[in-house]
């Protein structure tokens, strides 16, 4: 999986690629880590009757999600979707506030109105995800359009999408008019195989989503899920295609959801044996494997670095569940922010 | 034998199924998975080739069973939650909807929403969307509040040539329990005393039912007889049934789980005051949601909606008027 | 000098235009074509770069109009008809009425819709949507009926910051003229008494507002005074007004071209009703389009929607009560 | 423009062929000029102001129509959009029901309560379009989806479209949908390169619409839409491809519409350079020049089939003209077939 980052990176020396490329590596496995082990956290309150609203996790797709966040700047725009806790961390999102939107505090950045998945803080680029799929496609574009509008460049838009969502409308339509505007929106689909309970097959008829990307004249990129390093590679080769001006990118990981769709399901569903190909494998023990074989952290640095998680994860939640919960007549129910002209039901 | 909400629902889709061959269900994982709420558990298996997982695209859901419905089949069509429905909105009411009034072909489609909130459902899974269908000419919009209406309604929908949108309420699937199911139908478009009284009637539908009759029930100890009327239908509306209770109680109270602004409860209050002003001893009153959208977090979604308690307020106060 | 309905609109995008910069236009044909109605002719020549031809697809340009507004922006979005605004229901509805709620950052986006019915514009190019849009927490539903208020709503419509949906009646777009345009806007959410009177009321918006004002004058013969309430914004509804002139005349006839069932007439009668009861000397009544879709045929639509005879004969029915 | 004609039919004797190959153009050749005759009245009726409701042409386009309706057969599904006169005729549909539902005719199929572009008979097949373009791809998907429920096969449902229509989610969820259930469904594209005003390069920004085929997963086919002859095949292989199993088809043909949107319109907005290539030809001269330069009719007869044509058009015309208005009062003004549960509003 080395080959293509090695001749990506060929104009460097050797080696000063290969400690730049470790350290991107071993700083976006720290990220995958961290969410991995939050989303622990977060199935066993969910378990355990703590959680307010639905618990979704992405094991297994943090390679991608990760690749995504990591590569985007301060400036940029990141509308995640249901699976992205690592590419939300990596671009800011912080164990704090995902803790306090699932556990329900009212210190959550959407003060219980909203949560979990659909957490964001849009004035911070980083976009909080309607449920309907397909439907932050068109709206990223609108942010990079404005952008540009008033002179700006060099930002980049990113958002995730899962193969189910490919079948919307909104998919279309966005990314159609994306295209048409030239806009620097990248657009990565995790291409987990099922969509809820539906099987690819009964999904889509071609030979392989990214060939979508032809039919929107827009750049396509392929790349295998489960190996960070071809994420961080396509992912960030798409993302910097789009920043200089190359247009939309769609990208198509292939990989598997390691869990259920919700925590309420056990995804008896999944094909055994997709679990036992290559694309069954977990991007988060290639990852670890990857790095400890090439010499940038041992076994015991991993431990430690999943103990250091583990405890400041523990720590956060405790500290969140004694913090308060929204209070309803506090709020002050209205949905306008023009306060002046708020309806009045007698 | 002890029946749900949720199991009537399935019951009425296998009968329909096993009944007429023209009947199928299509929509997101509603195959072998048997639905995200497992309403249409083992029907793949048992009718063959007769429930289809359909891609996640609503737009084409609807569409599909229209053009169904045109070659005279009597596709189901699940929408996973009735939230989503927004993205098949047009299909329903500008192709459903017009059908027989423009080509004088029917179109006998049920599209069943999983409705209305849940504790953590949050805007995007708790809407209910009655009034939206309503509104358009051309709907049929059932609402039912019992594990009995959920079974024989639904199979009603499925017999009827017109399309139907089938609004289920997820707060009352696994918890509304009948011993069995009807052997015989009310009739669609029926409306229905749930509750006998006569010192005020409270109109209402679905989940918002429960919360009514809990009230009337509270109330009852101060003496108060309320009577509920349970609309069933919300489209046709049985206005005749709401006016003979009001002819009785003299006061009316609707209630309704649905957002403020033109919902169920003031088409209600216009029919009532258009046609029965001179029945009525007090102000009409109604009780909705707030008017923002739904919350997520449990805390705020039970003052969001309507509950007993605020049901059982806003009736004490029009008793006192 | 003399200015239509349809100039009025032109000129108030040309004047956000040109006094803020964070506004621009989206839409099919908008560009260099200015329009199907040529609401936005010469804009593109005149603010190069800000007015911009969108592919054919609803959903995305609202959501593309979501995102700008995020960022800062102020977008108009022009739906070629209103009823093509089913299409992009889904973003308007979740997304840009839920974004404030939700995440505290406001969504000032404009949509305008050109709507109602003209003769042999059919089910598909006549229809008014203000209810549904209305039904949903967090949008500002404005549905003029002067040159004047075209004017001065849009660019209130632009100024504020939530999501505003333009209900522009196409039937006013030519034939409604005013001497010029006005100084000073009438501020958002009241309405206005566009023909005092002392023996009813008549409700009503947008282009039923001059046939109510015919109907008055045709009435006034007889002797009767009719107080036309034009509500100018149906979200927010301003009551206190409506509740004003319902004591002054204790009579109420509400007027609406939109579809009977939960529309903009149903919940002025809810709120009076619950709010002013006592006022009322007769039964409040309603007069809408009929419940079908909108026929094609001028001589069929004539008598679907609601005109100055019909209403005339609804007032004089009150007035005998 | 013959040879991939005369590849496909190298089977059967040269002259045979040839002559049914004639007979076949002949034949849609007339329809054509049937279609455009009556699309002359209509816009002279229009300018006279007689016509209910708008009018919108398909001068330029009857190529590809005629080529759809013309290989469909009883019990296939047709539902044909805005510039489909031909295609319509070819299926069926008559020069009386076209007069009587753009005059107004209470005795047209359509009652006075739809009409013109909107009309159909969905029980022969033939179904009445929406507005709301691409919505007819997924409603034919549905009507194959039942007739093969039901046990059917060997029929066909094809529906027609602009560029313009090709960005709309409906588009993308109808065909997507039908691909998976490999239906018998053809969507013709009629790339006439402007949605009302809006150019090509304002709509999409892939190379050439059939790039959308491979996304799919279904068969693309080009054509010159000012070719009828081509069209002729292409449009009936694709049929044939669908009628056999192959699944759905898209076709894209390459042509210019020759009027404006609507007989409102002047159509400023064309690119003369565009008149003036190939694309801008007008397909029904070219057939004709065609037809007369390989024997199969006289210039003559050409002219001899249009008196023909503008006669039963001006005689049907005044026919209907005379003919009654739906009337409000006789109404029933329902919009349910089941009256017995109609609302009432007092
Ligand atoms: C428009 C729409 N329809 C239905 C749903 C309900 N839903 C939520 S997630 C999901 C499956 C999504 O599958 P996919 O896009 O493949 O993402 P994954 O869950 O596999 O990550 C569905 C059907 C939705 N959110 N939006
Ligand atoms: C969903 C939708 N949006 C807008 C319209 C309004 N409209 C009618 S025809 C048209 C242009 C269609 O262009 P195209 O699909 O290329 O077909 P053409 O007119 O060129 O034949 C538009 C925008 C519509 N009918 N449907
Ligand atoms: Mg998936
Ligand atoms: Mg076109």
């Amino acid at each position: 999986m080395s080959e293509v980052v090695k001749a990506r990176h060929s104009a460097e020396p050797g080696d000063a690629s290969e400690n730049r490329k470790g350290r991107e590596i071993v700083k976006a496995y720290r990220i995958m880590l961290a969410a991995r082990v939050l989303e622990e956290k977060l199935a066993a309150l969910y378990r355990a009757g703590k959680i307010k609203g639905g618990v979704f996790l992405g094991r297994g797709q943090e390679a991608l999600s990760v690749s995504v966040g990591i590569h985007l700047r301060k400036g940029d725009i990141f509308a995640p979707l249901i699976r992205d806790q690592a590419g939300r961390m990596a671009f800011g999102d912080t164990i704090l506030d995902t803790l306090r939107t699932y556990l329900g505090s009212s210190l959550g950045s959407m003060r219980g109105r909203d949560g979990n998945i659909h957490r964001g803080r849009p004035r911070e680029g980083y976009y909080a995800m309607i449920s309907h799929l397909g439907a932050m496609i068109p709206t990223v574009a609108g942010g990079l359009l404005a952008r540009r509008l008033r002179g700006e460049s060099g930002m980049v838009g990113a958002t995730c999408l899962g193969d189910g969502g490919t079948s919307t409308g909104a998919f279309h339509e966005g990314l159609n008019a994306a295209a048409v505007e030239e806009l620097p929106l990248v657009v990565a689909v995790a291409n987990n195989q099922y969509a809820y309970s539906t099987p690819n097959s009964r999904q889509f008829a071609c030979a392989d989503l990214v060939d979508r990307a032809i039919g929107y004249g827009v750049a396509g990129h392929k790349v295998d899920g489960t190996d960070l390093a071809a994420c961080l590679d396509v992912v960030g080769g798409a993302i910097a295609a789009a920043r200089a001006g190359g247009g939309p990118q769609l990208i198509v990981a292939d990989l598997l959801r390691l869990v259920g769709h919700g925590e309420h399901d056990d995804a008896r569903y999944i094909d055994p044996e997709l679990r036992r190909k290559n694309i069954g494998r977990d991007c988060l023990a290639v990852a670890g494997a990857f790095v400890i074989e090439r010499g940038w952290a041992t076994a015991e640095e991993l431990a430690a670095w999943r103990d250091e998680v583990d405890t400041e994860v523990d720590d956060t939640a405790n500290r969140v569940m004694r913090e308060p919960e929204p209070d309803p007549a506090e709020e002050d129910w209205c949905a306008i922010s023009t306060r002046s002209i708020e309806d009045n039901f007698a | 034998m002890s029946i749900t909400y949720l199991d009537a629902i399935r019951e009425a889709q296998a009968k329909a199924l096993a009944d007429d061959p023209r009947v199928f269900i299509y929509g997101q994982d509603v195959g072998n998975f048997g639905g995200a709420f497992k309403a249409t558990e083992n029907l793949a298996k048992k009718f063959p080739g007769r429930v289809l997982d359909s891609p996640l695209s609503e737009d084409a859901i609807v569409g599909i069973a229209i053009g169904a419905a045109i070659e005279g089949a009597r596709p189901i069509v699940e929408m996973q939650f009735a939230d989503f429905s927004t993205v098949g909105f047009n299909q329903v009411v500008n192709q459903a909807a017009t059908l027989y009034y423009r080509t004088g072909v029917p179109c006998p489609i049920v599209v069943r929403l999983p409705s209305g909130g849940t504790a953590g459902g949050g805007p995007f899974h708790s809407q209910s969307m009655e009034a939206l269908y309503a509104h358009y000419p051309g709907l049929v919009v059932l609402t039912p509040a019992t594990v009995e209406d959920a079974y024989s309604m639904l199979l009603g929908a499925v017999a009827i040539e017109d399309p139907v949108i089938f609004c289920e309420h997820k707060l009352l699937y696994y918890h509304l329990k009948a011993a069995g199911l009807p052997a015989e139908a009310t009739p669609i478009g029926k409306a229905r005393i749930a509750r006998p009284g006569r010192d005020a009637t409270i109109v209402t539908y679905s989940a918002m039912l429960h919360e009514s009759l809990a009230a009337a029930e509270e109330i009852a100890a101060d003496g108060f007889e309320i009577e509920v009327v349970d609309l069933r239908s919300v489209k046709p509306l049985d206005t005749d049934t709401i006016l003979a209770s009001v002819a009785r109680t003299g006061r009316l109270l609707c209630v309704g789980e649905a957002f403020p602004w033109g919902g169920v409860c003031s088409e209600v209050i216009a029919r009532v005051t258009a046609e029965g002003f001179g029945l009525l001893d007090a102000a009409p009153q109604r009780l909705n949601a707030k008017d923002t959208p739904v919350p997520y977090h449990p805390a705020l979604w039970g003052t969001h909606r309507p509950t007993a308690s605020a049901v059982a307020a806003a009736a004490r106060q029009l008793l006192e008027v």
